[in-house]
């Protein structure tokens, strides 16, 4: 037991951190400011990952056979925790989730072509579970796919929504229901695979949320070639889950709020009250940060403990959940209690005169809720801490 | 002690009621806020022609003669149809204190005006790193001249007038001025409700001081506390409507084969709501009472405030959360209400500003001799 | 809409908080030490009892001619506020809630001699629904009447557990079984008695509790003549709905934390830190107290808004609910908060040497969580708001 | 990064979950406390002989050379168990730091007779109205006679020796006092958790002064952090306990015709439940973590205690709460945990004074010139 970093894990993470310390230049931080931009996807960014690989940053922990420098998950989880730090809208869905299933279950063909490609920063993936009828129950999709039996090949069609990325995603990390038999529990009757965006028969449009674009996107007639199936054909259930567990740690990355943090607090220090003193000062001014610390260096150690099971053996379930969980929430709390110290001129956005830190808090009030639903919603994860965590009878 | 309101009471809110919720159909509002944040002509005129905004005037200026209680009546009912007018700053902010100096001619002449439609004024309370407007950095010069900043001042580039907390030789002042002119410059601002706001530059621009000194410490505490419980009556009405709107919609939506209202995590965190709405309603009431009743500087104010802020923190992010994705939905209909939820928290002291200010008065009372 | 007090109720309510400043008296406190007679029951309480009753105070919502003094249900709640303020072991489950349902419902036997006693001061009623498998799913309770048809008397044979008050009650408002069938729903088939402690076949034992002592009750072949029964046969659900409703709002009287409220912030405005500073300028300390001191106004006006209901018509059922859940967590979460203003010294019981304040606290600390599930547990509540207030379908 | 056990630690963890399993039998405890707050004398000897006690002594006194997280993982079992031994106040409040002076050959004997179980040391940190060891009030004189007043000092009636943090000369110092000398004088305190404690009146009493000033300082650090974590982790196995029995409860506890941890209501509390668990327990290992590597000033054991207190808070009240009566039926084994919750939550500094230490930190490094 010793919870600190190695003194090479201490000398990476320098490295990464002084790495990133200028890498969001003043042309990403414009071109985040375009609605479809913000979750990358523009021109600077695309440039920005091919850096990243160029520099041996973007697969740290995955096998060298692969292209990665395979040091290991909590070397990941240490680039990961600074790359969100430093708002490069980092695609750790591709990287993170899907590719690592993709290393793993992927065909021959997509493991030459397509997972190698992750890694040198040329791909962006979107995952396409949630249909209008499908979200929390996401076995009740009804996205198919039926084989045609003449050349083996896929045919499509459905539609799913919030789609995230997938203006400008090249794939689509797609479940698809590939046995309709009534006879068969709803979940065993999925199928993922891969869809190139570029195929004719695939579209999208926007959903203008609160505070991001997202996507509806839409399969009609799509023909897939069979090396585009991941996995075993009814296998697709495993594949969901096996993301959604990646997934559930992802989305609550401390690097998430670390950044903004340190950029609030340095903001307190500096900014006066009317009678000259350091808001800092304020003594409920500096509780809430204090609070926020808190939240933090907890949701990095349970995080970090995740890493290093990984790296041990296997990750426990209810442990993941309970990060999802408490890292999503705490998220929100975190967001509120920083957006406090601003009083009303929080609420002034991004380039708006007066607003602070560029409207930074302001921008992740909207954006905030989506962790506690997303990624399996909350109710969902602490069903699942009851039955796995605490062996209790399950609820229905 | 009396928790019913009048027959007026009732008709003034069910008129509200009537009229805000035909001009708040979504697709309207949807066309009305496709160029950004905007004043709702059509609907204010309507209202003013109805006598709504100004039934707390005196019949002399053109109102109905009601109290304070009528106004939050009608506060409530913006919050409950998210409509966009000017409200709250005109009448409430602005109007409502300055009738404290009806026997003034000039005072009367802009009330009446303002009763009339003719003129609109807005308030400009806050400036840049300053939000006591008791302690105003805009000065005013001993030409009545007036430099400074202020900003967050909603639906200014629409106002004829701003209602503006200045400082005077160290001490408070109210003072109005005419916004077309020089020395005054709007800037827009973006906030979170899509409110129309302005920051607004004053260069030795003219004013006319209405009160000095106490009288003005006396009037800015007035227009505090009105705008203050105001915007917890909104609140009130956003918070209602977002466990409404969050019911039907759970009671709808099916996952697994049931409605998904019929888990018990969806409908235990919707009764939360309904009881956060309650309690926040009740402190509510009890603020606008005092008010009524003269009491400006009422605890029940600041604790209204302290649960404004937490119900719209907690509805908003439960109304969102059982609601997925629907509920973050530009084209859906609950954005709006978090949105301005976040500006109700935020708007006239947060939660912990207000515990804090409860906190020094407790010391205060205690350490008091008594 | 005036949230005041009227003249007249301003005056009453000072001349009742006059009264009371010093009606509980050393012998009462020291009365009160022994586990027995904390919550009354002790010859000083009784006496105390017939003193309320003599200054005409314990009727003052009753109709005249049941001798009360037919002010009205606002009276009483103010009354009620200052009694339970005073730290007098008030028996509110005998005046306020199981009272008045015997006004109205009992027998008329029941009216001329069991009512007007109450009002004397002369009688305590515990209420006997609870049975170690009929908590929450009170319905299913097994204690069982049944008609002797000779002489028309009930036999009554069964267990209550959590009876408070059991061990010196001279009746119980029991709960039980008078309808077998299987064809019937379940709470379909009770009915109340009152019965007196004193009849051959009742019996309890004392259940120590964490804070106080409370009893398991039995009732073995009891012989109780009709002129006992409490409305009609197999009728006695709404009877129990009807006082629970009232008892909802009875425990979370804010005169439970009124009066320790005051006393908390006394202390900490008299003791002073080791900096020779006042408790109450510690800004956590006087943070803690303003957030109680919010909950408690808010709490007052919640009870006033539902006393002032009964006055004009019948008050809103999820709102009664809502108040039972806000009142019983937000007392759970005021004691946390004033004791934590303590230190360690929170920790000292009683007679203790050190212990702040008689260790008030510390024993509202021990006997805090029955709130959140007596009188009807929180989810119960909650499922009524849904229902009730909202309008949801109902879960299960 | 390291967060798995050596061998030597999961041996001596299961040796203590077994043999303080053992001894936690519930009608045992019931015998035991009849007569009020005890030591469990049979067990505290066997954990001696078993060498649990001194497991983080160096051989050389008698030990088995381990580490504080080993005592850690003794006091997360006591927490789990219950059982009533001066685990805490003797090994980790006072001998543990007094292993730094083990070069002295006082102290060596000192902690050998510790180890051996022939003597008791425990440890008094706080006083009346103040609870800042490091600003003690009991002053010791230049003829190292010292008086004052200490309190809910723990098993100090069974103590040979008390380790003390007193002033002399406005610095702090620490002493071993012998407790069984005219100018010491105990009156018994009755707790929460029905520890026995005692106030301790030192009148002129002979102490032996082990160190002082800015060493004495580092020693008083290092017996509050020591104690203040090993607090936290009685605190993780008393929330993990508290959690299971709930689960277990539930599980067998029906109403109307299904376990009631078959309703979500109580299934996602309980889920609740373990989570604040994780988070104790993880930032618990942390803190516990930076002792071992020597640092005592960590945030993370101010962190640790604000989650300990929450923690304790929390899960006690939902542990009573889904359990009904019987969570606080004293014939029942659920409320022993609810009690320590309690203590657990305020001895060493609430969550709220260890927030606001954090938060003085926190303003003071960011308004440090860098």
């Amino acid at each position: 037991m010793d919870i600190s970093y190695t003194p090479e894990q201490q000398a990476l993470k320098n490295r990464i951190a002084n790495y990133f310390k200028d890498f969001v230049t003043p042309d990403l931080i414009e071109e985040k400011k375009h609605p479809d931009f913000f979750e990358g996807g523009g021109p600077v960014f695309k440039q920005k990952m091919k850096q990243l690989a160029k520099d041996g940053l973007l697969g740290l922990g995955w096998p060298v056979e692969l292209g990665g420098a395979g040091i290991g998950p909590v070397e990941q989880h240490i680039f990961t925790e600074e790359v969100m730090s430093s708002g490069f809208p980092y695609p750790f869905l591709t990287v993170d989730t899907v590719g690592p299933m993709l290393a793993q279950h992927g065909s021959e063909f997509i493991q030459e072509n397509i997972v190698r490609e992750i890694l040198k920063g040329e791909i962006i993936i979107s995952v396409g579970y949630s249909e209008p009828n499908a979200g929390t129950d996401l076995a009740s999709l009804q996205t198919r796919a039926d084989r045609d039996e003449a050349t083996g090949d896929w045919i499509i069609n459905g539609q799913k929504i919030w789609t995230s990325l997938g203006h400008y995603a090249d794939y689509v990390w797609l479940a698809a229901r590939t046995n309709q038999s009534p006879d068969i529990k709803k979940h065993k009757g999925i199928t993922l695979f891969l869809v190139p965006t570029a195929l004719e028969g695939f579209s999208h449009t926007p959903i203008k949320t609160m505070g991001i674009r997202t996507n509806a996107t839409y399969y009609q007639d799509i023909r897939l070639p069979d090396k585009y199936r991941v996995g075993e054909i009814d296998g697709g259930w495993q594949l969901i889950t096996g993301q959604l567990n990646r997934e559930r740690l992802s989305i609550v990355n401390p690097g998430m709020i670390t950044g903004v943090f340190e950029q609030v607090c340095a903001w307190c220090a500096t900014s006066k009250d009317i009678d000259g003193k350091p808001l800092i000062s304020t003594p409920w001014i500096k509780e809430n940060l204090a609070r926020v610390h808190t939240g933090i260096e907890t949701l990095k150690l349970l995080c970090w403990k995740q890493a290093w099971a990984m790296q041990t053996g296997n990750p426990d379930m209810a442990d993941a959940s309970a990060a999802k969980v408490y890292g999503s929430e705490f998220f929100v709390e975190a967001w509120r209690l920083l957006l406090e110290v601003m009083g009303q001129a929080g609420t002034l956005s991004g380039d708006s005169e007066g607003a602070i830190l560029k409207g930074v808090l302001e921008k992740r009030y909207r954006v905030g809720s989506t962790l506690t639903f997303g990624g399996g919603t909350n109710e969902i994860q602490r069903e699942i801490i009851a039955s796995a965590g605490l062996w209790l009878p399950r609820a229905r | 002690m009396d928790f019913s309101y009048s027959e007026l009471h009732n008709d003034i809110k069910s008129l509200a009621s009537d009229m805000l919720g035909d001009f708040s159909d979504v697709e309207r509002l949807k066309k009305l806020e496709a160029n950004g944040p905007y004043l709702d002509h059509e609907l204010w005129q309507k209202m003013i022609e109805a006598g709504i905004t100004a039934a707390a005037f005196p019949e002399a200026l053109g109102g109905m003669g009601m109290d304070y209680n009528a106004t939050t009546l009608v506060a409530e009912v913006i919050g409950r149809t998210m409509v966009s007018t000017p409200y709250i700053p005109c009448i409430i902010s602005s109007a409502m204190p300055l009738l404290a100096l009806q026997n003034r001619s000039e005072v009367a002449r802009l009330l009446a005006q303002i009763a009339s439609g003719e003129k609109l004024i807005t308030a400009a309370l806050i400036e840049p790193g300053n939000e006591d407007p008791l302690r105003a950095s805009s000065l005013v010069d001993q030409r009545s001249k007036i430099s400074g900043y202020k900003h967050c001042v909603p639906f200014a580039n629409d106002a004829d007038y701003l209602f503006i907390a200045a400082t005077k030789n160290h001490k408070p002042c109210v003072a109005v001025l005419k916004r077309k002119q020089p020395g005054v410059k709007l800037t827009a601002q973006l906030s979170t409700a899509h409110e129309p706001q302005y920051r607004v530059d004053l260069n030795n621009a003219d004013i006319e001081i209405l009160i000095s000194d106490e009288d003005a410490h006396q009037l800015i505490n007035t227009a505090v506390a009105m705008t203050t419980v105001a915007y917890c009556a909104m609140a009130v009405g956003a918070a209602d409507k977002m466990t409404r709107i969050s019911g039907e919609y759970t009671s709808q939506r099916k996952q697994f084969g049931v409605a998904i209202a019929t888990f018990q995590a969806v409908a235990h965190r919707l009764a939360d709501c309904y009881i956060d709405t309650q309690c926040l309603n009740i402190i509510t009431l009890k603020a606008g009472s005092d008010i009524n009743n003269g009491i400006y500087d009422s605890e029940a104010i600041a604790m209204a405030k302290v649960w404004c802020g937490n119900v719209m923190h907690r509805v908003s992010q439960a109304a969102q959360h059982v609601h997925g994705g629907a509920g973050i939905d530009r084209d859906y209909y609950l954005f709006r209400y978090c949105l301005w939820a976040k500006q109700l928290e935020l708007a006239m002291g947060n939660s912990k500003q207000h515990i804090s200010k409860l906190a020094d008065r407790l010391e205060a009372r205690y350490l008091s001799p008594r």
